[in-house]
């Protein structure tokens, strides 16, 4: 049960009264407007109500809306796109798609985890859950990016890697931390856009990036809430207490400096409007890659090194190395 | 910087209790007199079974002269201010109290065999040894540390994954050390890395498998998911050997599985393999702390 | 240099030929008009089955102004005086004229869209499109023109292996031609390889499968080892969809299985996207035998 | 059936019964040492006629002998020796062994195709037919090779790559191929001895080499001699004729420029005088390091090249790019 979904109900029926006293006053001539105008301010109120400020938990089921814009949104409305399958070894993973793209002109790498639209796609994709083989075709193609100069951005959704034994038996460690090496040296602008849920280590191996773009009701975790509350308490069902605690939401991983920009999206959700904000979305990558593409190569992996290098919260009780009279 | 006071109060706790002083092995049942399992490297005698190590035991056991630790002054924060039974403070302070660590990974430097070399070392007892901030920034700076002194770089991993009760700074230190691993291999200097049991989650899945060679202790519990994790997607149990060292070599996985009283030697062998004879880090120079010794 | 001679030969023989009118379709069955199958590019109306084409036909449906044919004076020796139920250089003389062609591969310069490229072409119908000691230095040279010219390469395969004939000289053509497709990748040229059917053995495990971009023919069969060879070993029937184009896709061993009629299109956006726009390579000007004319 | 192993066992009978002639003149003092002269010059003779001069049928038995020295005999005899395992992504092939190793104190890598002394061994080996995954943990140890400048040293004995269908669903195109890639840009000195079966492309796989020694009786063919008369005569019983008009030999690879030294065998065979030879062999492997060692990594490079540049025979009619007048 998706707690957005279940207010969109709510909201439909309020909706279909308003309709249908449209329709009745338009017969009637207008008499009712009132009536209108009264149920119209409670719809505006209610929206506001509902989406105006979203919680963590009501975040996370927002990233997981069964009509928020997914990956294949998106390479939709790239000028080109040609998918390029497989590791070369063993498997083409349907859950991490990658390809050449052009992108208001400009050839790009594409790397995406796709959900399905429904249930028989999600199976076929796996529901978004990359296995070994998936990270390996990503790691392909990073180096392909890299070996022609052309910028990475990648598109995060997924709940987390593949948890299967055979995702285990095909070291899903080791092809997650290739893709993290790959990243933290590859020559050219990569930019990552969290569009859904970026879960995890799954979500980071093809996000560490240049610059980080996410949606304003996505999330980006450590782990799932119900992960962690399985985790932390043995307790799935308090996964919103432990959405709260985990700081996934986007201003949050701003305030951390995870993520550089934030795109915010429209009151409801990115898919109220889902083909403009499509656009936005698109447009903000090309704004960062029109940005990065100025940039020396070798400063570029400077600079992403320095960024991670910055990254987290700690305490020195003294100087590092006070013991060592040579530094 | 010699052992720390920890160690030493640790055991001497452990040499007054009445209690310790045996040891019931928790594969096979047997009564361990404490001692003769200390002395067979924390490896039972009757069935091979591997006692998780205090990181400072097992300094001990990879040694030669003394540890100068680094990183040590590099202490935990609570960036998002958790709480959940106990707040994340609490819980950090009586891991301290308990395993006697700052923190889940011990860095410094130290020669093994002739060879000196930067060496990490984490510890299961504290919060899992679970990668936190500080774990990220110590293994980061050891290897900064190494690239800069031309040292190779020795980890032994211990770790249940990603802190959660420092959330996506947690997740970050994966991409963090990457980055230093990288910088470090790139300088073209030998990174070994040791699986212990258990190496999981965002350490399996970052530096644990970015090393030149990887060696696993016999019979660690090795894997991306959890055990309990992948049980419950199935929702069937798994077969003993999933995920054990031995698994992983089969599957080609790992380069070496050694019992731990063979590590030592393996790593010196290792080492004299990798490390280039004419270069600055095959001296102990590259260390003065220790070459002062 | 133009289409050569041996081409417009065929051609006028087959359309003086009354039997050549129609075709049957091995796959389906369908009787197909010749001119019918040609202008659909040598893929079956009904079924989609495609046909194995002559490289030269190969390179008309590719191509868009002229090709200039290069290393066609390399021509094939006997070294190891090989005869068995007629001696090679009798075989070599009726393939020569069966097949219109001088060896197994089609090598020179042409404009693929706007991109001027190094292409080669293999033909299955001459010594089922074995690769020997003049496929292996066509291919080599082919490369290194191409990096010297700074072009990307396009090689459109079609083998059944190493050519028996010239026992381990064929077989060392796999060194020699990895060498130049080593060099033309590390001076930063794209390489784009189409495997139609077949392609096997010393062809597909070298240049085949090292191209940046593989491209596959709808249904080809692909693989290492021929059919008949793993029948024999396993002692049963392969699945009908073994090695082929569309389960290598799947198995993730290829990049893009296309049909024919959409293969130069691919190609176009292939080399669009690979090719720097700035390069050398982008003009005609590479190829001062194709700007001229 | 083994024709040289026949051969053996028929010389074994005249062997005992010189043994038995031996036996009963020292009982009997010297009287029958005439005869025992006779049976002994028969028995040299013999061998002569059997082993002098081997056809390359006798070779292709030779190189297949139950107890020709294999793999493991040369890296016992290595100073020291560290198996590593696995492609780090599926699997561990035993049929390629490699580790690091050191030989006259020299550190080296080894790769090695591995075939078993018993059944069970050759079961569990694959009787040294290497699968994916063996080529791909071999690409991984040569980029270790690479990476810490440590020279390569192979040892080939297979009758060719696997032609499984599990090797083909893993691509074993790709995994040689790769290799080969990897061997034509590895800026470290690299020998390969074919001790055994070199069977095509699965042996070239990892015999791309700046030094290629050769066993006198061991073999190196394009097709094992029973391929090639199934393919070309669709008659696998015609091996023999095959094996005489592949130019399989060390001196016709000598010829060729294939093979670069031959190390000569003891009369009848390496397995005559097993622990001798693989030390000639070593010594062999190790004064062509010696030499290597000596070139600059690109030169070496350069060199290896070039080497493989001129191999073929062809002729050509005319001067390339006749119709160019540019060039
Ligand atoms: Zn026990
Ligand atoms: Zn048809």
């Amino acid at each position: 049960m998706n707690i957005i979904v279940e207010r969109e109900k709510s909201l439909e029926a309020l909706e279909q009264r308003i309709e249908d006293l449209r329709a009745r006053s338009a017969r009637q001539g207008g008499e009712s407007s009132e009536d209108m105008r009264a149920l119209e301010d409670r719809y505006a109120a209610l929206q506001r109500d509902m989406f105006g400020h979203l919680t963590p938990w009501e975040r996370v089921n927002m990233a997981r809306h069964p009509r928020r814009p997914i990956a294949s949104d998106y390479i939709a409305r790239l000028d080109e796109f040609d998918e390029l399958h497989g590791d070369r070894q063993f498997r083409d993973d349907p859950a991490l798609v990658g390809g050449l793209g052009r992108l208001n002109g400009r050839r790009i790498v594409v790397l995406a985890q796709q959900k399905g639209r429904d249930t028989k796609e999600n199976i076929r994709r796996n529901f978004g859950m990359v296995t070994p083989e998936g990270y390996r075709k990503a790691r392909r193609l990073m180096e392909l990016a890299g070996r022609f100069a052309l910028p990475i951005v990648s598109f995060v959704d997924t709940s987390g890697a593949d948890p299967g034994i055979a995702s285990e038996e095909r070291s899903q460690s080791e092809a997650i931390a290739s893709c993290l090496l790959t990243l933290s040296r590859v020559p050219v602008p990569v930019v990552a856009a969290i569009i859904g849920e970026g879960g995890s280590g799954g979500a980071l191996a093809i996000a560490l990036a240049d610059h980080v773009i996410m949606l304003e009701h996505s999330i980006y975790s450590v782990a799932s809430p119900e992960g962690c509350a399985a985790i932390l308490w043995a307790d799935a069902s308090r996964a919103e207490e432990a959405a709260a605690r985990l700081k996934l939401t986007s201003d949050d991983l701003l305030g951390f400096g995870i993520v550089d920009e934030i795109v915010s999206e429209p009151l409801g959700g990115a898919h109220r409007d889902a083909d403009r904000f499509v656009g936005r979305v698109l447009g903000t990558i090309d704004a960062a890659l029109s940005h990065l593409s100025n940039v020396n190569r070798e400063l570029l992996v400077e600079r992403r090194r320095a960024k991670y290098r910055r990254i987290g919260a700690w305490q020195e009780t003294s100087q590092r190395f006070a013991s060592v009279a040579a530094r | 910087m010699p052992i720390p006071d920890w160690l030493r109060i640790r055991r001497d706790k452990q040499q007054n209790a009445e209690a310790a002083q045996w040891v019931k092995c928790p594969s096979c049942g047997e009564l361990l007199y404490r001692r003769e399992l200390e002395e067979n490297s924390g490896v039972c005698t009757r069935c091979g079974h591997h006692f998780r190590l205090h990181a400072y035991d097992r300094i001990n056991l990879l040694i030669d002269r003394d540890f100068v630790e680094v990183g040590a002054e590099i202490l935990p924060r609570d960036p998002l201010s958790w709480s959940d039974r106990r707040p994340y403070l609490k819980k950090l302070e009586s891991d301290r109290e308990a395993s006697h660590l700052s923190e889940a990974i011990v860095t410094g430097f130290a020669a093994i065999g002739t060879f000196p070399v930067a060496l990490g070392v984490m510890d299961f007892g504290f919060r899992g040894g679970t990668m936190g901030t500080v774990v990220g920034e110590r293994v980061t700076y050891l290897f900064e540390e190494a690239t800069r002194r031309q040292l190779p770089c020795v980890i032994v991993t211990a770790s249940g994954g990603a802190r959660m009760e420092e959330g996506m700074l947690a997740l970050m230190q994966m991409a963090k050390t990457t980055m230093a691993v990288d910088a470090h291999m790139r300088a073209g200097f030998p990174y070994i890395a040791v699986l212990t049991d258990p190496t999981t989650g965002g350490v399996s899945a970052s530096f644990a498998f970015q090393a030149d060679v990887i060696v696993a202790e016999s019979r660690a519990a090795i894997g991306f998911a959890g055990r309990r994790v992948i049980e419950q997607t199935i929702r069937q149990k798994l077969p003993d050997n999933f995920q054990t060292a031995e698994f992983l070599l089969e599957k080609g996985h790992v380069d070496i599985v050694v019992s731990r009283p063979q590590l030592r030697a393996t790593l010196i062998r290792l080492l004299d393999y990798l490390v280039d004879g004419r270069g600055p880090g095959r001296t102990l120079q590259a260390v003065p702390e220790l070459a002062a010794q």
